[in-house]
């Protein structure tokens, strides 16, 4: 696969990290960076708290980054303000994982998803802005007659076609999907991800993609970003890392993975990790996953390893590989 | 565990120097003066006696000779109560205060964490109804109505117990008993609501899980995770008791703080309320700052959060 | 074999405000010596309410158990009083909840929850239940367990905490543990380490197990059994191999079909099962999953089918296994999605 | 389970009409505050605190119609009569009617409550909401603001504020607010620290609305809960509050009766009048038990937590 | 409670202990007699102290620690001799404490409120102002045992004077040794009276002991005074009720239970309660509307049905125990404002005619927001009914009411005055243009003139009839006042009780004789 040309969203060593309590910084996301392109998706998988929602959440500027820059469409993000702020709220959306705590209970279906419509003006009349909310309804695949319902007449699944409709009706072109299909039951999973999957060929969207589900993330994304910690350990296209995964993380998160097949399974062998994630609060010194990792030098308490390109469009940052990247 | 203290102590003399200032300005605002009577007060007399209390000076001035004198623990002398030191007014009034307000406290506690127990576990049924229907009497019965029907019932017609004065024991017990039934009603609504939210909890399925009998499932599961919310309540409440409810200890004759208090806002007696209100502001945070302490006895997960280090 | 644990057409309800929530509709199954039974179904189809009624955990009011037997080494545990059942919770059947955030009594320390099981159970005294804590602790594979005895719930991860569960479960040697989704709040590779776990454990402890969980691929990993519920009733069960392999309910295939998996190519495409789950409190008459199975008859609307015994180890309850109903077309790729 | 005759018909495709999915086909529509609405009616506290409060509420307009009396008329020859049919609850020490007066005192003690809890509903929360939705350092300093208000001796400021102004509903209901108004800030500003993190808050900020779109249209209506409970709580304390001012001599001015007032009056004759006290003690405590009532039910049918 | 009266007759004198348990509504506010103002601490001063003169039953003042005195021609002077009397720690009562104790009350520097009752003697207020020394002042021990007292002007009452606190003995050493702690705790002073203080609960209690000390202790029987500080009148009555206390004060709420009761007693207070007219309301400037409101006061009906303690209707300004000339003053001058309805109407009339006016304003009546504040319901009532004036009752607590008085906020205020001294001039010069306590601005050259005259008038019989025409002048003439009644206080004493004597004018009561007769 050929790597689309026009990058549209730049993270350069992005920081967050959040006061927590008397001088307790958690270090939620520690110096990232990665490339977003056009029309993409790009998943970030990784597990609880390692600081995928972080991540989303301050490239949308829900969060002040604490440093390190967001270029979207060559504006920092963090820069914006009065008009190109309004327009960047229109460009950029996000799609909440609660589909019961992301849609305010008071306010009708019809409200919700013409809030963004409210907010920037973009309906003329009443007529139009219903007519608009019909058609996002009808998009997302539900009907006019769910226009004056509440939040809490609708099932799971329908609640996260209405916050999908919410986030399309500022016609955004990037998408921030967090943990969409998470909260949703197994059989309706499948019915919001070929959802997202429609709307991004019919309206060229990019989304960037966060789960914890690797099948998930393997079936819609076109690149895959690996974080533990705070920190992305391997980027690479989907099927080049699910098949050539090269950090020792990536390795273990894959094999951990249960494949609902019971002869493959029983077969399979699998990477099991000693203990536990280490706290945020005071992450090990140099490579942050060397605590757990099976392949563990001595390198690796001291050093930080680079975050690098390895082979083409296959980032690492691991001593094992930093070799490799000098020799190419 | 150093650090925090001091911090909060910080915290704490900044607020009451807030409420000591506030509070002594408007205090200024009160119409009268602490000399106006009638009696017939020579004018001379009546302006020699404010420059002895430097009430002559400018308010500004009153405050910062105010402040002056705090700082090196002087609150000053009474008005009303001729020439009485307002620390020695207050040490003599607190005590009353306290052993009432303690007691009501304890028995209200108690009885009220009984009642709200049965309450939440007999709930939908006439037990839970009656403990409900008798907390809420406890708050919608004003406390001179009940104390006058105390007084008059149980000290006079039964005449089991004195129904007013301060001597013995038995004085105490009528004026803490009227105190105590807002307490009741406070910790059986808070008591029950509480235990109905943790028996819903998950860890209570695995202690029953686990075969643990009924009683120890409430009463060392349960009750504990009650206890936090409660407490928060009982923090000002006991301030509230312990400065003494204005009516109970009139209608008993309790020589408590309160009526020094309210005496001294009616008669303008400056130093008077400036002294008992810093101590009750004082009292409050104090209080404030037990229940946090209180907090991280009664949920360890507190404790580690808000004070380790 | 012989069942150690019998479950004949239980039906458990919740009386709500809106209704009776009909949350379990005649669920019946059997569990062995020695193996290891799966539920799985999606959200709300009433695998906790079974298996919490078989401890009579389920809280009266609301919940009840409107009808069926449930039989533990053939006595009626429907019939028991609480003392009677408290005998049996803990110490003939262990329980690990699904969350271990919540499950743990966060004002004890996890010695004292652990030992209290002991004290009860095995009439232990307080400190050789503490003692005897540690050793639990070790078993489930937590470091310096002497230390952590004395810490709260809170002071722990949440793969240790589950530990903890786990090792309370155990504590007093159970003959069938119950394991209601231990994982699912888990991260993968700690859920690798606990599934390993609990595998062992049973392995060297000789127990039963009855595992829910929704994760097909976790069933498919540690199950001999399967049951798969939908609606309140069970749909298919059978051994691990014939539901995988050769499942026959429609929503057997679906549940299957619209995940995605790791192991295939990622242009094979999804299959979703359209529609959402039924509402419990009115139940459809005929078969819970009419209203989004592609095959749907006239029938399925009107009736339950009865259940049909493909082999020793396969059954389901399905229409289309009448005599009557038409072939199945085998659909590749769409037709499913309306 | 078989139907009676299986007929190859009942084997035909069934065609499904899927065009409202899910749960929205078969329910009725319900709103959250339809469906609070039905909760609260099968609360019975609830109603019986609801019915109890329409009663008194009804009570303060038609009860003083049913007498030939006036609340305000002395008849010094006619005083402290027991209970009889010409006075329904006797007369006081002034020879006034006791009915009209305890039912003219309930209104006016109702006024009261009602004022105050509306004062209330203002100053409480936009000062709770304003500090829990900026939070930090203005959070911060708000908080503070609220410490020293709860600690500067609200009688006080009470009777600085009678003193300036008339006595009277207005003047005792902005007194007893202006130092009431602390629970219902801190409620407010609990729960919008809560809300402000949930999701379609979020949403909300990532469409770019404002900080009054945020406060008005997400905000504090998810906390209109916790709001109206807190107001039914806060009525019964400022009639309670009026209560305890007649007993220090400053609640309403003669011969207005309140509550409060006629209670203060009677206490101490409790020995030889009973009734005096009886009658309109009752009233009150039926009204704050109402309220209480009122407001228990209403945590119940409001309470997101006991949603589901 | 029991009241058969069963016992031995033969004995009528004290029997079983002679403990009495008494009640008082609040803390004495001073035991020290230069600085004291309270009727409280006037009354436990009266009890354990006492000074040339001691009230006896009828409030007439008896030779006390002065065995007898000499008046001067001039009555300007007066020359006490003292008996021999001890104080509480043996020392001998001498002349020197008296003119110690007046002398330092005198003194600017101890800042006494009440300094100014010791102004009749000469040069006494002079000092007390800084413009004279203290060895100017009229008073000066002879010897130990004699007291001469010079006199500023000639007055009728200096002898009741001298039963006032102010006037009490103080042992310069004692009052030296303790500084600022005199007279603070029981043991920080010494006492020449019937009893001593032998404990203190501030808030709480008092305890007062027989001083055997005592010059006259053989007419004291009383072993022990135990007096509770209870505030709520109605706990006092469960007290008394419930046997625990032998003596409670009745509020006007429970006076009519117990009006019959042979345990009901009364006692004068010297105190009148009345109305005061803001002269700069234009409207209240017209002598006709106040004359006509103050005859629209029903005050038969006020005493019977709302106070029914025994107060009595006020018809004049000075209340009844104040003595005039040898007889009360009551009895002397005549009274002026009754219930007449009708001619109140009229008069009202006229005044709006005058006025110029059809509807009468609507007034506000400052109250008091103690129990008071009943009266002025059925004031506002009354002046409604009769008049069709619209009232409105401003209640407040003291110190605001006095406030507003002071700044003239009133159009009518309800006030009490108490006496200071047995003689009518105490109610009376405070109507002087401009005087302190008249806030209602009223201003009359005669009655100026009147007032004046009779401060240093040595011919007591016509300054009686000049105090007479000013009281006419001040009520009848100019209306300055609507009077509405003489205060007196109701008691509950219970029947083996006897010889306890209630004053009207200085301390509430005295003990001295008092005993217990078959206590059960
Ligand atoms: N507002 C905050 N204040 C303090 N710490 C925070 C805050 N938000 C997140 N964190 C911490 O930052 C870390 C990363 O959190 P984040 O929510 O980004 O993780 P995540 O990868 O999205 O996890 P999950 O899969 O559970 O959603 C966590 O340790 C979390 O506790
Ligand atoms: N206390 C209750 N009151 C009312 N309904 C209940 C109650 N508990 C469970 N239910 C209902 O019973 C049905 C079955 O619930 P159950 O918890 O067994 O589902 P589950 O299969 O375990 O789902 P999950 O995978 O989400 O745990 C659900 O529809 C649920 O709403
Ligand atoms: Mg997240
Ligand atoms: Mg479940």
């Amino acid at each position: 696969m050929t790597a689309p040309a026009e990058k549209i969203l730049e993270v350069k060593n992005l920081k967050k990290y959040f006061h927590a309590g008397r001088n307790q910084v958690v270090k939620a996301v520690d110096d990232v960076t990665f490339d977003v392109y056009k029309g993409e998706t790009l998943g970030l998988v990784g597990e609880s708290g390692c600081g995928k929602s972080t991540i989303g959440r301050t490239l949308i500027r829900l969060y002040e980054a604490t440093s390190g820059s967001v270029i979207f469409k060559n504006k920092n993000v963090h820069q914006l303000k009065g008009q190109e702020l309004r327009m960047f709220n229109r460009e950029m959306q996000m799609i909440f994982q609660d589909p019961y705590a992301s849609l305010n209970p008071r306010m009708t279906v019809g409200d919700i998803i013409a809030e963004g419509l409210d907010i920037h003006g973009l309906a003329k009349s009443n007529k139009e802005r219903r007519e608009r909310v019909v058609e996002l309804l009808k998009t997302v695949g539900l009907g006019e007659e769910h226009i004056d319902r509440f939040p809490h007449e609708f099932s799971g699944g329908q609640r996260q076609r209405i916050g999908i409709a919410r986030a399309l009706a500022v016609d955004p072109d990037f998408i921030i999907a967090d943990e969409p299909i998470s909260a949703l039951d197994v059989s309706i999973q499948a019915q919001v991800v070929n959802l997202m999957k429609r709307l991004q060929r019919e309206k060229g969207l990019t989304y960037l993609f966060i789960a914890h589900d690797l099948s998930m993330v393997k079936y819609i994304s076109d690149r895959v970003g690996v974080m533990y910690l705070g920190q992305l350990v391997e980027l690479a296209e989907s099927q080049e890392l699910y098949e050539h995964s090269l950090h020792p993380y990536t390795e273990a998160l894959l094999s951990a993975v249960p494949i609902p097949d019971p002869n493959k399974e029983k077969r399979r062998e699998r990477i099991i990790l000693k203990g536990d994630v280490p706290s945020p609060i005071n992450p090990p010194s140099g490579c942050r996953f060397r605590t757990r990792c099976p392949k563990a030098m001595d390198i690796c308490a001291e050093v930080v390893p680079a975050w690098q390109e390895v082979r083409p469009q296959h980032w690492v940052a691991c001593h094992l590989y930093q070799e490799e990247a000098k020799t190419e | 565990m150093g650090s925090y203290v001091a911090r909060r102590l910080i915290y704490l003399l900044l607020t009451l120097w807030l409420v000591i200032t506030c509070t002594f300005f408007l205090m200024h605002f009160l119409p009268g003066s602490p000399l106006s009577n009638e009696e017939k007060l020579p004018p001379n007399l009546k302006g020699r006696i404010l420059e002895e209390y430097g009430l002559d000076k400018p308010v500004p001035v009153q405050y910062a000779l105010y402040l002056g004198n705090l700082l090196q623990g002087d609150l000053g002398l009474s008005f009303s109560y001729d020439g009485r030191s307002v620390s020695g007014l207050i040490a003599q009034g607190f005590p009353a205060s306290l052993q009432i307000g303690l007691q009501g406290l304890l028995f209200g506690g108690l009885i009220g964490i009984l009642l709200g127990t049965v309450a939440a576990l007999k709930r939908g049924t006439w037990v839970d109804n009656t403990a409900t229907i008798l907390a809420v009497i406890g708050v919608s019965v004003p406390s001179f109505v009940l104390a006058a029907v105390f007084s008059y019932y149980i000290g006079v017609q039964m005449g089991i117990l004195p129904p007013g004065g301060w001597e013995s024991f038995a004085h105490t017990i009528l004026p803490s008993l009227a105190l105590s039934f807002l307490v009741i009603a406070q910790v059986t609504r808070y008591i029950r609501s509480e235990l109905l939210d943790v028996f819903s909890q998950d860890y209570m399925k695995t202690a029953k899980a686990k075969g643990m009998g009924r009683r120890v499932i409430v009463f060392r599961h349960a009750l504990r995770n009650a206890l936090i919310p409660t407490v928060t309540v009982l923090g000002p409440l006991t301030v509230n008791l312990i400065t003494g409810s204005l009516v109970v200890e009139q209608i008993f004759g309790v020589p408590g703080l309160s009526t020094l208090f309210v005496n001294s806002i009616m008669t303008n007696d400056y130093t008077l309320i400036m002294g008992t209100t810093i101590f009750y502001a004082f009292l409050f945070m104090v209080s404030v700052f037990i229940v946090d302490i209180l907090y991280g006895v009664i949920d360890p997960r507190i404790r580690v959060a808000g004070m380790k280090e | 074999m012989k069942p150690i644990l019998e479950v004949r057409d239980l039906h458990v309800s919740f009386d709500t405000h809106e209704g009776e929530v009909q949350a379990v509709r005649g669920v019946s199954f059997d569990l062995y010596e020695g193996e290891t039974l799966a539920i799985v179904g999606e959200s709300g189809s009433g695998k906790t309410v079974t298996v919490q009624s078989l401890l009579g955990l389920i809280a009266r009011p609301p919940g009840r158990i409107k009808g069926g037997s449930i039989r533990y080494r053939g006595r009626e545990i429907t019939d028991l009083q609480e003392r009677e059942l408290d005998q049996i919770r803990g110490a003939e059947i262990g329980y690990v909840f699904q969350d271990p955030m919540t499950s743990l009594n966060p004002t004890m320390t996890i010695g004292r929850q652990i030992g209290e099981v002991l004290v009860k159970h095995r009439k232990m005294s307080k400190g050789k239940a503490l003692r005897h804590a540690v050793n639990l602790l070790r078993s489930v594979g937590i470091p310096n367990p002497s230390a952590r005895i004395r810490h709260y719930p809170h002071q722990l991860s949440g793969g240790m905490r589950q530990r903890v569960m786990i090792a309370m479960a155990l504590a007093a040697s159970p003959k069938v543990l119950i394991a209601d989704e231990p994982t699912t709040a888990l991260d993968v590779t700690i859920q690798a380490q606990i599934l390993d776990l609990i595998k062992d454990l049973k392995e060297q402890m000789g127990m039963s197990m009855i595992l829910i969980t929704h994760d097909l691929g976790v069933v498919a990993e540690v199950a001999d059994r399967v049951i798969v519920m939908y609606g309140g009733k069970v749909v298919e069960s059978g051994d691990v191999e014939d539901v995988f392999n050769r499942c026959r309910h429609p929503y057997t295939k679906g549940l299957l079909a619209s995940m995605p998996r790791m192991d295939r190519l990622k242009e094979e495409k999804l299959e979703p099962i359209p529609g959402n789950p039924p509402d419990l409190l009115s139940p459809p008459k005929g078969c819970p999953f009419v209203e989004r199975c592609q095959y749907a008859m006239r029938i399925c609307n009107e009736w339950m089918p009865d259940v049909t015994v493909r082999s020793e180890t396969h059954q389901l309850s399905c229409w289309l296994e009448h005599p009557m109903a038409p072939p199945v077309k085998e659909a590749v790729g769409g037709g499913m999605s309306r | 389970m078989e139907p009676a005759k299986i007929t190859s018909d009942l084997f035909e495709p069934l065609t499904l009409t899927r065009t409202t999915p899910g749960r929205a086909t078969r329910r009725k529509r319900s709103g959250f505050w339809r469906d609070a609405l039905r909760r609260f009616m099968r609360n019975k506290g609830a109603l019986i605190g609801f019915f109890l409060l329409l009663v008194i509420a009804v009570m303060t307009f038609v009860a003083p119609a049913l007498s030939p009396h006036d609340p305000y008329e002395q008849k010094l020859e006619a005083q402290n009569l027991p209970p009889d049919g010409v006075h329904y609850f006797g007369t006081d020490q002034f020879g006034r009617d006791l009915w009209t007066r305890t039912w003219h005192g309930a209104g006016i003690s109702l006024k009261i409550g009602l004022l105050a809890a509306l004062i209330d509903l203002v100053v409480g929360v936009s000062f709770g909401g304003i500090s829990g939705y900026f939070g930090g350092k203005v959070d911060q300093v708000m908080q503070r603001i609220l410490e020293v208000m709860y600690s500067i001796p609200s009688l006080i400021v009470l009777i600085l504020l009678m003193m300036w102004f008339e006595s009277g509903i207005v003047t005792i209901a902005v007194a007893i607010a202006l130092t009431g108004w602390v629970p219902m800030a801190r409620v407010v500003r609990g729960q919008v620290l809560q809300l402000k993190s949930q999701e379609f808050v979020l949403a909300a900020r990532t469409l770019g609305a404002g900080h009054l779109r945020m406060l008005t249209k997400h905000l504090l209506p998810n906390a209109a809960g916790a709001i109206i409970v807190t107001i039914t709580l806060t009525i019964p304390s400022a009639i309670f509050l009026e209560a305890v001012l007649s007993f220090i001599g400053l609640g309403m001015a003669p011969p207005e009766p309140s509550l409060g007032l006629l209670l203060y009056d009677s206490y101490q004759l409790i020995r030889f009048f009973p009734h005096q006290i009886l009658y309109p003690c009752l009233v009150l405590s039926l009204l704050i038990l109402s309220f209480n009532l009122l407001g228990d039910g209403l945590r119940d049918a409001l309470d997101p937590k006991l949603r589901r | 409670g029991g009241l058969q009266s069963q016992g031995n007759v033969e004995d009528q004198g004290a029997q079983g202990p002679q403990v009495i348990q008494l009640m008082t509504n609040n803390e004495p506010g001073d035991l020290d007699s230069a600085t004291s103002t309270d009727v409280i601490s006037g009354t436990i001063l009266n009890n354990v102290m006492e000074g040339l003169m001691r009230l006896d039953k009828d409030d007439k003042p008896q030779p006390a620690i002065a065995s007898s005195y000499d008046v001067s021609g001039d009555k300007k002077t007066y020359t006490f001799t003292l008996r021999d009397a001890k104080w509480s720690d043996g020392e001998p009562v001498k002349a020197q404490d008296f003119e110690y104790a007046w002398k330092r009350a005198l003194n600017p520097k101890t800042k006494s409120e009440y300094a100014y009752i010791l102004y009749p003697i000469k040069n006494a207020e002079k000092y007390n102002t800084g413009k004279a020394k203290a060895s100017d002042v009229g008073v000066r021990a002879l010897d130990d045992k004699t007291l001469e007292v010079k006199l500023e002007e000639p007055i009728p009452y200096f002898l009741s004077l001298t039963t006032f606190s102010t006037y009490l003995p103080q042992r310069k050493d004692i009052v030296e040794k303790f500084g600022g702690d005199y007279a603070k705790e029981p043991d920080k002073m010494v006492y020449n009276g019937p009893f001593v203080l032998t404990s203190w609960a501030h808030e709480q209690s008092l305890q007062l002991k027989k001083n055997d000390n005592y010059w006259d202790r053989n007419s004291v029987f009383l072993s022990d005074v135990k007096i509770d500080i209870i505030k709520d009148t109605s706990t006092g009555l469960n007290l008394y009720t419930s046997n625990q206390k032998d003596m409670t004060m009745l509020d006007k709420a429970f006076a009519e239970a117990f009006k019959s009761s042979p345990e009901f007693t009364t006692a004068s207070g010297s105190l009148v309660q009345y109305v005061q007219f803001n002269t700069k309301n234009a409207f209240l400037s017209n002598t006709k509307i106040r004359k006509a409101i103050s005859l629209a006061i029903d005050r038969e009906s006020i005493v019977k049905l709302v106070l029914k303690d025994g107060s009595q209707p006020a018809g004049g300004f000075v209340p009844p125990s104040i003595l005039g000339y040898n007889e009360s003053f009551r009895k002397q001058a005549r009274d002026y404002q009754q219930f007449q309805p009708a001619e109140a109407k009229q008069l009202f009339k006229l005044g709006m005619k005058e006025l110029g006016i059809d509807s009468p304003p609507t007034l506000t009546l400052l109250s008091y927001n103690d129990e008071r504040k009943d009266v002025t319901v059925v004031l506002k009532d009354q002046l409604e009914k009769t008049l069709g004036l619209k009232v409105k009752v401003n209640p407040q607590p003291l110190k605001q009411k006095i406030d507003l008085e002071q700044k003239g906020e009133f159009d009518l205020s309800f006030s009490g005055w108490k006496a200071d001294y047995n003689d009518p001039m105490t109610f009376l010069d405070m109507w002087v243009t401009d005087g302190p306590f008249n806030m209602g601005k009223w201003s009359s050259k005669k009655f100026d003139e009147l007032i004046k005259k009779s401060k240093s008038n040595p011919d007591f019989k016509e300054r009686i009839n000049d105090l007479i025409e000013a009281e006419r002048i001040l009520l009848e003439e100019g209306v300055a006042i609507a009077p509405v009644y003489y205060k007196n206080q109701a008691y509950l004493v219970k029947p083996h009780v006897k010889n306890l004597v209630f004053h009207s004018i200085g301390p509430e009561y005295t003990l001295k004789e008092t005993y217990i007769d078959n206590k059960k």
